[in-house]
């Protein structure tokens, strides 16, 4: 009904490749990007800055690196939990160890980092497919989150083994991470980063690496057949899928809490992770922040469901319902649409499109 | 149509010598050797369980015979994997349509234009200057065998909702794409109506005619093969029991009997 | 150096002047294998005959567990706690056929697995809803005195585990090669198309194979809750079956018997000889490290079959 | 040619520079706007665009090329093929060298292709690709004056080794070297044309007899496409789709002389089968289309809307019943209440729109339909969407001769002359015309152009029509199926048709009257919308004979009847040849028993003469009449078929002073 495309016709193929076609489209983008620059610092406190849209942001970011691994080269992994923890990790003695480095540098080393041992857990996937690729990402996961908790090095010989972010700052006198930091700063902060490496990952999988990762993902012969190197690109997809997931675990850890232990990466993260992927939808963009906005949201909106209609529940028992619900959504909406929210925006958008023809 | 001009089949392109493949205790291929020469087109015929697909895979790297080489473009060699037969300028499509389902037509065909495609991985995530230009190009390229196989009208619909017919048209496409030196089709008319095999015939000889691609083809429908071969191979029980022009080879007692010997679909 | 000496001498040392203790540390693992044995158990029944990963199996046997002690907190005898216990387990199976399994037919694997990791929470919430989040001491009258066998300390009640577990493989395997059900399932897991072609109702085999898997973990929860009592950490077992299933297979019991006897007794060695020099608490994810350094070499795991691909 | 060469001598020296030529026009709008698109088309995926500066370089090496080749002023270039770019060039880079385009009909056969390219003495000619190839070579032998094949489209043609086959890029590439030696000399043709200087020769699809060659001057398209364009206020940014054939004097005007008129960019689809998608990515804000394919989208329109939901069905009825009131008056810029156009509103965001938007039409300025008589419910439906739809009487001999005006649209007239168009009603009743459109003559056809151009330059239209008092020219029917009652008033057959088949109820309608006392009709229901109708209304039927004989079914369309009888009434003109008596056949007329043509249309005297019964008691004082008629089943078995039929009087309604009817 919105959509009006008569009259948008392409005369070259940059035109008919541009990464959104459709002029409402566009307008649509850049209305969300206004929201989130605009709107959102102006209009939101502090309690919304910090407890969702920097979470939802964050997660979003890790969503979108398992996205790439899961959605895109199809390897599936629940080892998400322990690469973010490199990211924290590498950002933390990075940050501690090279005071002078420019906060911006160290996110991104840490994810070159995280990166690399990213590509190092990729290995297996040369031999192994499926559920037994699935099983052998816990091997990382476990492994490096026992590694951060068993080698105080880690964290600095910190006798609580929880690392603290110093104070940083970007341009000058914004600061983003520490107890001096402001929440609009760090909220920007966050969103300009994950907006870039969004844009980026939109570029990657649209291109020739996109398309050997979903070649592979499709079918994994005809992708030899044509040319594709199947180790060089899963291990690719590995390592790019872990620098965006490391890049999120140390926002998670430096601009999200101030404070992690290696705990706060365990397995029921990367479980988290995987669900906002399969919730918002595999191999979509769009998807990684749906799922990420979902995943964020529902807790809290179960949390405060019970205390709106006045009832007084013991917290125990939130716990254990929401625990229920939880699960019993992910069956509902698996049931419902298989291929998560973004597939649920893409036919309404079809709808609209086609308004108001059936077909 | 008018006069044809004379296609100008030139000398060996690949040479298999003395293959022999097996699988456990079965044998699919033993001994074989066949040429495929340049600029022809060759079709691999025989009973079914004949060892025709075993050799294809053997040609573009599957699977690794026990015994034998294959000389490709001059060069011998006993193993390699599919993807470094594709980089030497070898292309397939398969018996069962092995095509990228969660893709569009478009970016299907493309695919074939991975190995062209040089733009590392900074550009890419940027999708713009070189990344961008190489991107263009290809799918200009690709414009061009989408038109050529008259694909157009699908060129945005996922793989996955097509016809079986149109689907093998795509997976040709995606093999042309490659501008491979040698085309191996496996069945490329399996299952499709006789309209159907009609394009399908008249497109892999455009391709050969147009391109000058040689092709090796393994195909069931004798008129299919009597129309479109240069020369016949057949196969039985793993081996070669003849090899020549398409009529000679359907005259040959041998290949008589093992059709007759056999029921095949 | 110290680490490296630590790491490639002092254990393989402490090993050869100490053989007893090896045993002893052997065997203690080879038993704690078991459990692994049965959870995996559960895990490739369900695989084998639906091809879904069940991620659910260790909450099954925490939910089963905890079933089991409630009736026995109750004041229920043994033998009434097992069967109600079971009838439960049936139950469920029943009710993930019909809202889970049913609707989901035909999906691929992956939203298979997601679903059964969303029956995992809502499990999880379920039972600790209806039984509460404490630790639920389990005695059920198992011996646990400590034994001498040929000069190797034993501990009573994990022979006795082992024997329940050795009967348990013993009835599951005559059920399979005996039964007309156990051939249905068999032909089931060979090939659905043919199963369902010589007129067996695949959903009937789900149900039954799933309330099976159920019965197993109803025996793994007691087991390992007898020792550890019940609590929520039974349902991390599941994590450690998983490098089971690496090592043996998806699709083979035997696989998950014998993977299960090396993980436990793996893990138990290198934790003991090798956990010294690295801090201790290896044995989280040892498992896995064997499981992957096996998987570079069998891909298709110890039983698993050999993948031949068809193109 | 003749015409040419003596009022060549007669032109002032001052008109020499004069835009007088398509391919001077093609200069200067290179010059004035060359970096605004003058052609697309669909081609690889995109549109491919061409600038008016690239598309005059295209026109200057292809006509290079062919000088190159040998094509001399005078010779004739044949174009065969779909709406292409490059064989549009080659039509203006035949005017280039002073050659005449001969514009063939793409599907044509190889027989007809050959009368034609035959009778025009064509030596070159350009085909689109193999299929148009092939029919050329089908035939070549029997055409000697043939000499070159160019083809656009190589695909398939790499075998084929004619010497006298070439390739369009070679030609150009011909023409550029050919540039390179003679610099000056593309110009100095161009500059040698003059407005009176043949443009094109357009072949009539005759109905009966061959096709007859139109030979226009630049004078007659330029002038005629220029005053049409200044009509409209149409300028450099209207955009085009060009789908109808090239041979078709409509595209010629449309899609190319006003073009270069204009400036505007002219869209070619990517091929028949996408013509649909194509409009709606392009969005043409000028449309024209023949009744029949504005008749096809409403009924596409209407069977996906069948498919749709409850919820969406009902809405869409709903404001398009709305529409239907008010969206005419508002088009037309006649007051509606406000609540009327706030719904409206609200329909166009909900419904309209996106309906439009659906078809491509959302940014239509002006859309045109000529050709045939457009049934009114159809008219309006465009028009209370908000498309400006409109009427206009076009002729090959002649270009554009009436337009509607906006805010003037009717769905019975072909609009007001446009200026320096000169019309009268001749006393039989046909419209003659005089114009700067008027053609020079049909092609080696002296005697065909003296019966129907008189010296003077009026022109026998053939068809028969009068003006309102509105100033509008009504086209009423052919000039020679008109006829007089006995009274003297003037009877239109196949006007009252027309008008009684636009209901959906009637099928056919076979009206009598000439020589008569009044006029009466036979009407054949239609069984669809009849069975239909008796459905909804509970009315049981065995057969189509009974169903056609119901009481009921005779009162649906009296009703009808009268209704056309009251329109009539409004034209003073047409008031006394109102509808007196008529009856329902007893069986659909059929063409496999000579009751209609192959194209379905009525053969009026064969259908007097057959039912001579039946006639004979439409005009005697019976109630009812009898008849036996042979019939041919579906199975070719032969039958009879006995009815007793009834007869109606229809209500006669007063002559009233013509006034606008609502709606």
């Amino acid at each position: 009904m919105l959509y009006r495309e008569a009259g948008q016709f392409k005369t070259s193929y940059a035109a008919d490749q541009a990464v959104f076609p459709i002029r409402q489209d566009r307008f649509l983008i850049a209305a969300a990007l206004l929201i989130a620059y605009v709107a959102v610092p102006l209009l939101g406190n502090e309690y919304w800055l910090l407890t969702i849209m920097i979470p939802f942001l964050v997660f979003a970011l890790a969503a979108l690196g398992l996205n790439l691994l899961t959605g895109y080269a199809g390897q599936v992994s629940l080892g998400t939990g322990g690469f973010m923890a490199v990211g924290a990790f590498a950002t933390y003695k990075l940050a501690t160890g090279f005071p002078g480095l420019n906060i911006v540098a160290v996110f991104l080393i840490a994810g070159v980092i995280t990166a690399l041992v990213g590509l190092l857990f990729g290995f297996p996937s040369l031999r192994i497919k499926g559920f037994y690729l699935a099983v052998a990402t816990l091997a990382s996961q476990f492994f490096l989150i026992w590694m951060f908790n068993k080698f105080p090095w880690f964290t600095n010989y910190s006798s609580s083994g929880v690392i603290s972010a110093p104070q940083r700052a970007v341009l000058g006198h914004f600061y983003v991470t520490g107890a001096e930091a402001n929440p609009v700063d760090k909220y920007l902060f966050v969103l300009s980063f994950v907006a870039v490496l969004a844009f980026a990952a939109k570029n990657l999988v649209r291109g020739r690496i996109g398309r050997s990762w979903m070649a592979i993902r499709d079918m994994d012969i005809a992708a030899e057949i044509i040319g594709i190197h199947p180790l060089k690109t899963k291990l690719l997809a590995f390592a790019v899928s872990s620098f965006y997931c490391g890049i999120a675990g140390a926002m998670w850890a430096f601009i999200y809490t101030g404070g992690v232990e290696p705990l706060a990466f365990d397995i029921d993260r990367s479980f988290q992770i995987l669900f906002m992927i399969i919730i918002g939808g595999l191999g979509s963009i769009l998807g990684s922040f749906l799922g990420a906005g979902f995943i964020v949201l529902l807790p809290i909106f179960l949390d405060n469901t019970p205390r709106l209609v006045g009832l007084e529940i013991p917290v125990n028992t939130v716990t254990n319902l929401q625990s229920m619900i939880f699960g019993a959504l992910i069956v509902f909406f698996l049931i419902v649409e298989p291929r998560g929210l973004a597939r649920l925006w893409q036919i309404g958008k079809e709808k609209l499109r086609l308004w108001p023809f059936p077909y | 149509m008018g006069t044809l001009a004379e296609r100008r089949i030139g000398p060996p392109l690949l040479k298999a010598e003395q293959i022999s493949l097996a699988f456990g205790g079965v044998r699919a291929l033993s001994d074989v050797s066949l040429e495929i020469r340049e600029h022809e087109i060759l079709a691999i015929i025989g009973p079914n369980g004949a060892g025709k697909t075993s050799m294809l895979n053997v040609i573009n790297g599957f699977y690794h015979p026990q015994r034998g080489t294959i000389t490709f473009k001059g060069e011998t060699r006993r193993r390699m994997r599919p993807h470094q037969a594709a980089e030497t300028g070898i292309a397939r499509t398969f018996q069962n349509v092995a095509l990228f389902r969660g893709m569009t037509t478009l970016d299907n065909v493309m695919t074939g234009r991975l190995l062209r495609m040089r733009r590392n991985f900074l550009w890419q995530a940027l999708h713009w200057g070189p990344a961008l230009k190489e991107e263009l190009e290809h799918r200009s390229f690709v414009e061009r065998i989408i038109d050529f196989l008259e694909i157009q009208a699908i060129r945005k619909v996922p793989v996955g909702q097509l016809p079986y017919g149109l689907q093998k048209r795509v997976e040709l496409g995606r093999a042309l794409a490659m501008e491979p030196t040698l085309l191996l089709l496996d069945e490329p008319m399996a299952g499709m109506n006789v309209e159907e095999k009609e394009d399908m015939s008249r497109f892999i000889l455009d391709v050969n005619d147009e391109f000058g691609t040689t092709i090796a083809l393994i195909e069931h429908d004798m008129s299919v093969v009597m129309d479109l071969s240069d020369r016949v191979v057949v196969l039985d029980y793993g081996r070669k029991i003849a090899d020549g022009p398409p009529d000679s080879v359907r005259r040959n007692q041998d290949v008589i009997d093992a059709y007759l010997g056999v029921s095949h679909d | 150096m110290e680490f490296l000496d630590a790491v490639f001498v002092t254990p393989f040392a402490s090993m050869w002047d100490n053989p007893e203790f090896l045993l002893e540390v052997l065997i203690g693992g080879l038993l704690t294998g078991v459990m692994y044995s049965l959870v995996a158990l559960g895990f490739v029944l369900i695989y084998k005959a639906s091809g879904v990963f069940n991620f659910a199996q260790g909450t099954m046997v925490l939910f089963a567990a905890l079933t089991f002690v409630g009736m026995l907190e109750k004041g229920m005898p043994v033998w009434a706690a097992f069967l109600v216990a079971a009838t439960v387990m049936t139950a469920m199976a029943f009710a993930i056929e019909w809202v889970v399994l049913r609707p989901l037919v035909n999906q691929e694997q992956i939203i298979l697995f997601m679903a059964t990791i969303g029956l995992t929470f809502f499990l999880d919430g379920f039972g600790q809803l209806v039984w509460g989040g404490d630790v639920h001491p389990l005695d059920i009258g198992i011996p646990k005195d400590p034994l001498i066998i040929g000069g190797v300390l034993v501990n009573e009640f994990d022979l006795v585990a082992a024997a329940v577990c050795g009967s348990l493989v013993a009835a599951l395997a005559v059920f399979f090669q005996k039964t007309a059900v156990g051939r249905a399932l068999r032909a089931v897991a060979d090939d659905h198309q043919a199963a369902l072609s010589v007129g067996i109702p695949l959903k009937t085999i789900w149900v039954i194979v799933w309330a099976v898997a159920g019965v197993v973990g109803l025996v793994a929860g007691i087991l390992w809750g007898s020792n550890l009592g019940v609590q929520f950490s039974i349902a991390l077992v599941a994590l450690k079956a998983l490098p089971v299933l690496i090592l043996g297979g998806f699709t083979s019991v035997p696989g998950a018997i014998v993977g299960g006897l090396i993980v436990g007794a793996g893990e138990k060695v290198a934790e003991v000889f090798w956990g010294p020099a690295t801090g201790g608490a290896i044995e989280d994810w040892f498992a896995y490290g064997l499981a992957l350094v096996f998987l570079l070499f069998r891909p298709q795991g110890l039983f698993g079959e050999r993948i031949i691909e068809r193109v | 040619m003749a015409v040419a060469e003596t009022e060549r001598k007669a032109r002032p020296a001052v008109r020499r520079t004069a835009l007088d030529t398509i391919p001077k026009l093609l200069l200067d709008n290179a010059a004035r706007r060359g970096r605004r698109p003058a052609m697309r088309e669909k081609d690889l995926g995109i549109w491919q665009s061409w600038s008016w500066a690239e598309a005059a370089r295209q026109v200057q090496d292809f006509a290079n090329g062919l000088a190159a080749l040998g094509f001399r002023r005078g010779d004739k270039l044949g174009i065969i093929g779909d709406n292409r770019p490059r064989l549009y060039w080659a039509i203006t880079a035949a005017q280039c060298l002073g050659g005449v385009p001969v514009p063939v009909y793409q599907d044509a056969v190889a027989a007809e292709m050959e009368f034609v390219l035959e009778h025009a003495e064509v030596r070159f000619v350009v085909a689109e690709d193999q299929e148009q190839v092939d029919k050329l070579l089908a035939v070549r032998e029997r055409l000697p004056r043939l000499e070159a094949i160019i083809y656009d489209d190589a695909r398939g043609l790499r075998h084929y080794a004619y010497p006298f086959l070439h390739a369009y890029e070679r030609v150009q590439q011909q023409g550029r070297d050919f540039a390179r030696l003679n610099p000056d000399f593309l110009h100095g043709e161009i500059a040698q044309g003059r407005g009176a200087d043949l443009a094109v020769i357009l072949y009539t699809s005759g109905t009966t007899g061959q096709p007859k060659g139109v030979m226009l001057t630049f004078d007659n398209v330029i002038i005629m496409a220029r005053r049409a364009a200044e009509r409209e206020g149409l300028d450099e940014t209207e955009e085009v789709l060009a789908y109808l054939p090239i041979a078709w004097a409509g595209d010629h005007i449309f899609s190319y002389a006003q073009s270069y008129c204009t400036g505007f960019c002219v869209s070619c689809p990517e091929s028949g089968a996408t013509v649909m998608a194509d409009l709606r990515e392009i969005g043409p804000t000028y449309f024209f289309a023949p009744p029949r394919i504005y008749e096809t989208i409403l009924t596409r329109v209407m069977i996906r809307m069948e498919d749709a939901g409850w919820a969406k069905r009902r809405m869409f009825h709903h404001f398009m019943a709305l529409a239907r009131r008010v969206g005419g008056p508002i088009l037309d810029r006649a007051p509606v209440s406000f609540w009327d156009r706030l719904l409206y509103a609200v329909g166009a965001a909900l419904i309209y729109g996106p309906l439009k938007n659906a078809l491509g039409f959302s940014r239509i300025r002006i859309a045109y339909t000529a050709g045939e008589a457009i049934g009114p419910d159809l008219f309006s439906f465009y028009r209370s969407l908000g498309i400006n739809i409109k009427q206009l009487y076009a002729m090959t001999e002649a270009s554009i001769l009436c337009v509607q005006p906006d805010g003037q649209v009717k769905p019975d007239t072909v609009g007001t002359p446009l200026a320096d168009v000169e019309i009268r009603i001749a006393e039989n009743s046909e419209v003659v015309y005089r114009s700067p459109g008027v053609f020079a003559g049909y092609y080696k056809s002296p005697q065909a152009t003296a019966e129907t151009k008189q010296p003077d330059g009026w022109v026998h239209s053939g068809d028969a029509g009068f003006f309102g008092d509105d100033g509008h020219l009504r086209i009423i029917d052919r000039a020679k199926d008109v006829g007089k009652l006995r009274n003297g008033t003037l009877f239109a057959p196949k006007f009252l048709e027309n008008k009684l088949k636009f209901f959906p109820y009637i099928k056919e309608a076979v009206a009598f009257g000439a020589d008569r006392p009044f006029a009466a009709c036979f009407i054949n229901i239609d069984a669809d919308a009849v069975g239909n109708w008796a459905e909804r209304n509970g009315v049981t039927y065995g057969s189509y004979l009974e169903l056609a004989g119901l009481d009921a079914v005779y009162d649906l369309v009296q009703e009808c009847v009268e209704t056309v009888n009251r329109d009539l009434a409004a034209e003073p003109h047409l008031a006394g040849s109102q509808i007196h008596r008529f009856l329902i056949l007893h069986k659909e007329l059929d063409a496999d028993d000579g009751e209609l043509t192959r194209t379905r249309k009525v053969r009026r005297r064969y259908i007097g003469e057959r039912y001579q019964s039946l006639v004979d008691a439409l005009y005697g004082e019976a109630r009812t009449a009898r008849i036996a008629s042979e019939v041919t089943f579906e199975d070719g078995r032969k039958g009879t078929i006995r009815a007793e039929l009834a007869i109606r009087d229809v209500k006669i309604a007063a002559s009233v002073a013509p006034l606008r009817r609502a709606g």
